[in-house]
């Protein structure tokens, strides 16, 4: 972030499109949202699975639009290559640095700088590695939202080493 | 103008149908139903036509004296079918594209309304009207 | 690659982004709470916590000097709406005193493309954007009120925000600006 | 050029973040014969040098270690008491590092408590309303610049007189503060700042600032 003119800023014409910035707090406030709620008072594991829920829906909903140009993709790897470059890059801000596959079903995105690690994790720090995940599980929830509206069903997890960077798993469920 | 438009869902079931007489709407509901058989044909043609069919456009699938029926199937699996009158002038084809593209769009807004729930029946007043000023009635 | 489609615009994707999360946000507090004034409590809530630091955000990018009259509040919660939703909505209304103005909005990204269903009818659909003001407001030391007057998902033909002034939170002003 | 320090005082008045940049060290180590010519007291759980200043030992100066071996409290690490060793000429000569007392994290949190009524004063002193309060401190050794947002946090950072632009860095560090602090969903608002990644993005500008001046950043 920048010092701007208020100036320049206000001038432009109306978008009617929301801040980049906007989309971080909301996701942070619904981490905590579903941190705080009454389910997640007790012991063990942290149960995020609203947060992957509605990145579900998000992913869902949000391929419907993506695709609209779109060709019709050739073949599953076709479709995880949008993901991977198409998609990541308009939601991330950059594209998926590597991506794995054992032609089985089996996808490894590898993204070295996730946009929300980005402004938690210095480069190998371990500093909220504990806490991290529960930035990713509605990322999670959106990729296998992507996937399922694209007719492809799924499995998504996601690793992380070292902040700020991660992988998410995408295991492919074959009927 | 468009006689009659339907969408139809991943798992070939209709999601939304409409036509502009509703006196002749078991005729329009028949022909649909046709049409999912000769789309899934299309799609499924095997990879020798896959470079045909990647665009989401799919042509006319057929006609009949009155009628020429067009199909076009999304990314993700929804299909559009539009009637069209055999006597319309208007039946070149990027009108006929212009009028999926719409359609599309109308789609896609539905589906990003938080309440509607993918699978249901669309039950949308904005998809409503795109598909009124399809079929030019208002 | 031979993609014939176009590339996608990722200011505008990012935008539908932040929309459709929104709306994922909210059907799930409808699904978690039976009462839906309490939605409209939480979704408040969380715009509070959004608010005190957003206001941060704006601060640090305009370089903006202090407020010593409610309109000049009015023109920079407009600001505020014209950076973080790129909008820019109308100040109307004012109250004789001056301690009071509504926000007209014709569009707003968070309602794109919401059609509310009958069984929602109290849900105040964008909630959060009160909570923003509350807290970003408690942060410059200025207690304000909010609440909906007009909302388009309720086929109002504008969507209208009352925003009122409570009091300066005179304790917490820092040094050297009483 | 060199800056010493950052300080980040929340709007009730804690200290809510330090970083110690640049602090110089001044330490003397030398051998001692007995008797020791130096007065030592036992402080504030310190061995500090009371009198006796010579080659370079300071009064205030703080005793380090012995013979190597560091002093904790009144203690070195195996539990013998340093002021009981140096009364004995048997543990003589003996070898002690002397060096200038660093502020412990309470003594900083305390310092910043008393510049938030210092600056509430400096503001009432003002014959026109609406002052800045302090917005530089000036000593012959050192100068300290702040600047209160318009939510009532301070931004300090300590620096050599001569550094210049100090001003335009507090604006930086506050951006810093809007990135990495508030952008942290794990951070809370008022609370101590234990961001690595805000504190690695300071360690940089300040380099940066020292390096090739403010008008690089």
């Amino acid at each position: 972030m920048k010092q701007q003119n208020v100036d320049t800023k206000t001038n432009l014409p109306d978008t009617g499109e929301a801040d980049e910035c906007l989309f971080e707090y909301l996701h942070a406030e619904m981490v905590n949202y579903v941190l705080s709620s009454k389910t997640n008072g007790k012991e063990g594991e942290e149960e995020l699975s609203p947060l992957e829920w509605m990145g579900f829906g998000v992913g869902y909903r949000i391929m419907e639009r993506l695709t609209r140009e779109w060709a019709r993709f050739k073949d599953e790897l076709d479709t995880i290559k949008f993901i991977c470059m198409d998609l990541w890059s308009s939601l991330y801000r950059k594209q998926i640095d590597n991506l794995r596959t054992n032609h089985q079903g089996v996808y490894v995105l590898h993204d070295n700088a996730f946009r929300l690690l980005t402004n938690i994790g210095a480069p190998d720090s371990t500093q909220y590695l504990r806490e991290a995940p529960r930035l990713l599980a509605f990322t999670c929830g959106l990729l296998r939202g992507s996937l399922a509206n694209l007719g492809i069903v799924s499995t998504v997890t996601a690793e992380i080493a070292t902040l700020p960077s991660c992988k998410f798993h995408v295991q492919v469920q074959r009927v | 103008m468009a006689v009659c438009v339907a969408v139809i869902g991943k798992d070939n079931s209709p999601k939304y149908i409409r036509c502009s007489d509703e006196t002749a709407a078991l005729q329009f509901h028949y022909k649909v139903h046709t049409s999912i058989d000769i789309i899934e044909e299309k799609l499924n043609t095997g990879n020798k036509m896959a470079a045909d069919v990647r665009e989401l456009f799919l042509g006319l699938l057929f006609s009949t004296e009155e009628h020429k029926i067009f199909g076009y199937a999304t990314n993700t699996k929804i299909k559009f079918i539009v009637v069209l009158q055999s006597t319309n002038a208007s039946l070149r084809d990027n009108e006929v594209r212009m009028i999926f593209r719409k359609l599309h769009s109308a789609y896609a807004n539905a589906v990003c309304n938080p309440f509607y729930v993918p699978g249901d029946q669309i039950q949308s007043k904005g998809f409503d009207t795109a598909v009124m000023e399809i079929m030019g009635v208002s | 690659m031979s993609r014939t489609g176009a590339r996608l615009d990722a200011k505008k994707v990012n935008s539908e982004l932040f929309t459709l999360t929104y709306g994922a946000l909210v059907t799930q507090l409808l699904k978690d709470y039976e009462n839906v004034e309490d939605v409209n409590k939480q979704l408040e809530r969380m715009g509070y916590n959004m608010g005190i630091r957003l206001i941060e955000d704006f601060l640090a990018r305009t370089g903006s000097g202090r407020c010593y009259d409610f309109r000049d509040t009015a023109e920079k919660i407009q600001s505020g709406f014209k950076i973080f939703l790129g909008i820019t909505p109308t100040i109307t209304n004012w109250s004789p005193a001056g301690d009071a103005f509504s926000l007209c909005f014709e569009t707003n990204p968070l309602t794109e493309f919401v059609e509310l269903p009958d069984h929602c009818l109290n849900l105040k659909y964008c909630n959060i954007l009160t909570g923003v003001l509350r807290g970003a407001c408690e942060m410059v030391q200025m207690e304000v009120a909010s609440w909906f007057l007009q909302d388009q998902l309720k086929n109002d033909s504008v969507t209208e925000i009352r925003v009122k002034f409570v009091k300066r939170l005179e304790d917490a002003i820092p040094a050297g600006e009483d | 050029m060199v800056i010493y320090g950052v300080y980040i005082v929340s709007k009730s008045g804690g200290l809510i973040f330090n970083h110690d940049h640049n602090v110089p060290k001044v330490e003397t180590e030398r051998t001692f014969t007995y008797p020791l010519d130096i007065q030592l007291n036992y402080e504030n759980k310190k061995i500090v040098v009371a009198f006796g200043q010579k080659d370079g030992i300071k009064v205030g100066h703080v005793l380090t270690s012995v013979n190597k071996n560091p002093v904790n409290g009144r203690e070195l690490d195996d539990g013998r008491d340093v002021l009981d060793m140096l009364s004995n000429a048997e543990n003589f000569p003996i070898l002690l590092k002397f060096s200038r007392s660093k502020m412990t994290t309470n003594e900083k949190i305390f310092l910043a408590s008393m510049f938030y009524p210092l600056f509430a004063i400096a503001s009432q002193l003002s014959p026109e309303p609406k002052c800045s309060g302090i917005e530089v401190l000036e000593a012959d050794t050192f100068r300290l610049y702040c600047y209160q947002t318009l939510t009532g946090v301070k931004f300090m950072v300590v620096a050599e007189p001569t550094q210049a632009g100090m001003d335009i860095l507090l604006k930086r560090v506050y951006e810093l503060y809007a990135d990495y602090a508030l952008k942290n969903p794990f951070y809370s608002l008022e609370m101590p700042i234990r961001c690595e990644l805000f504190e690695t993005h300071l360690q940089t500008l300040l380099e940066t600032v020292e390096k090739s001046g403010i008008s690089n950043v």
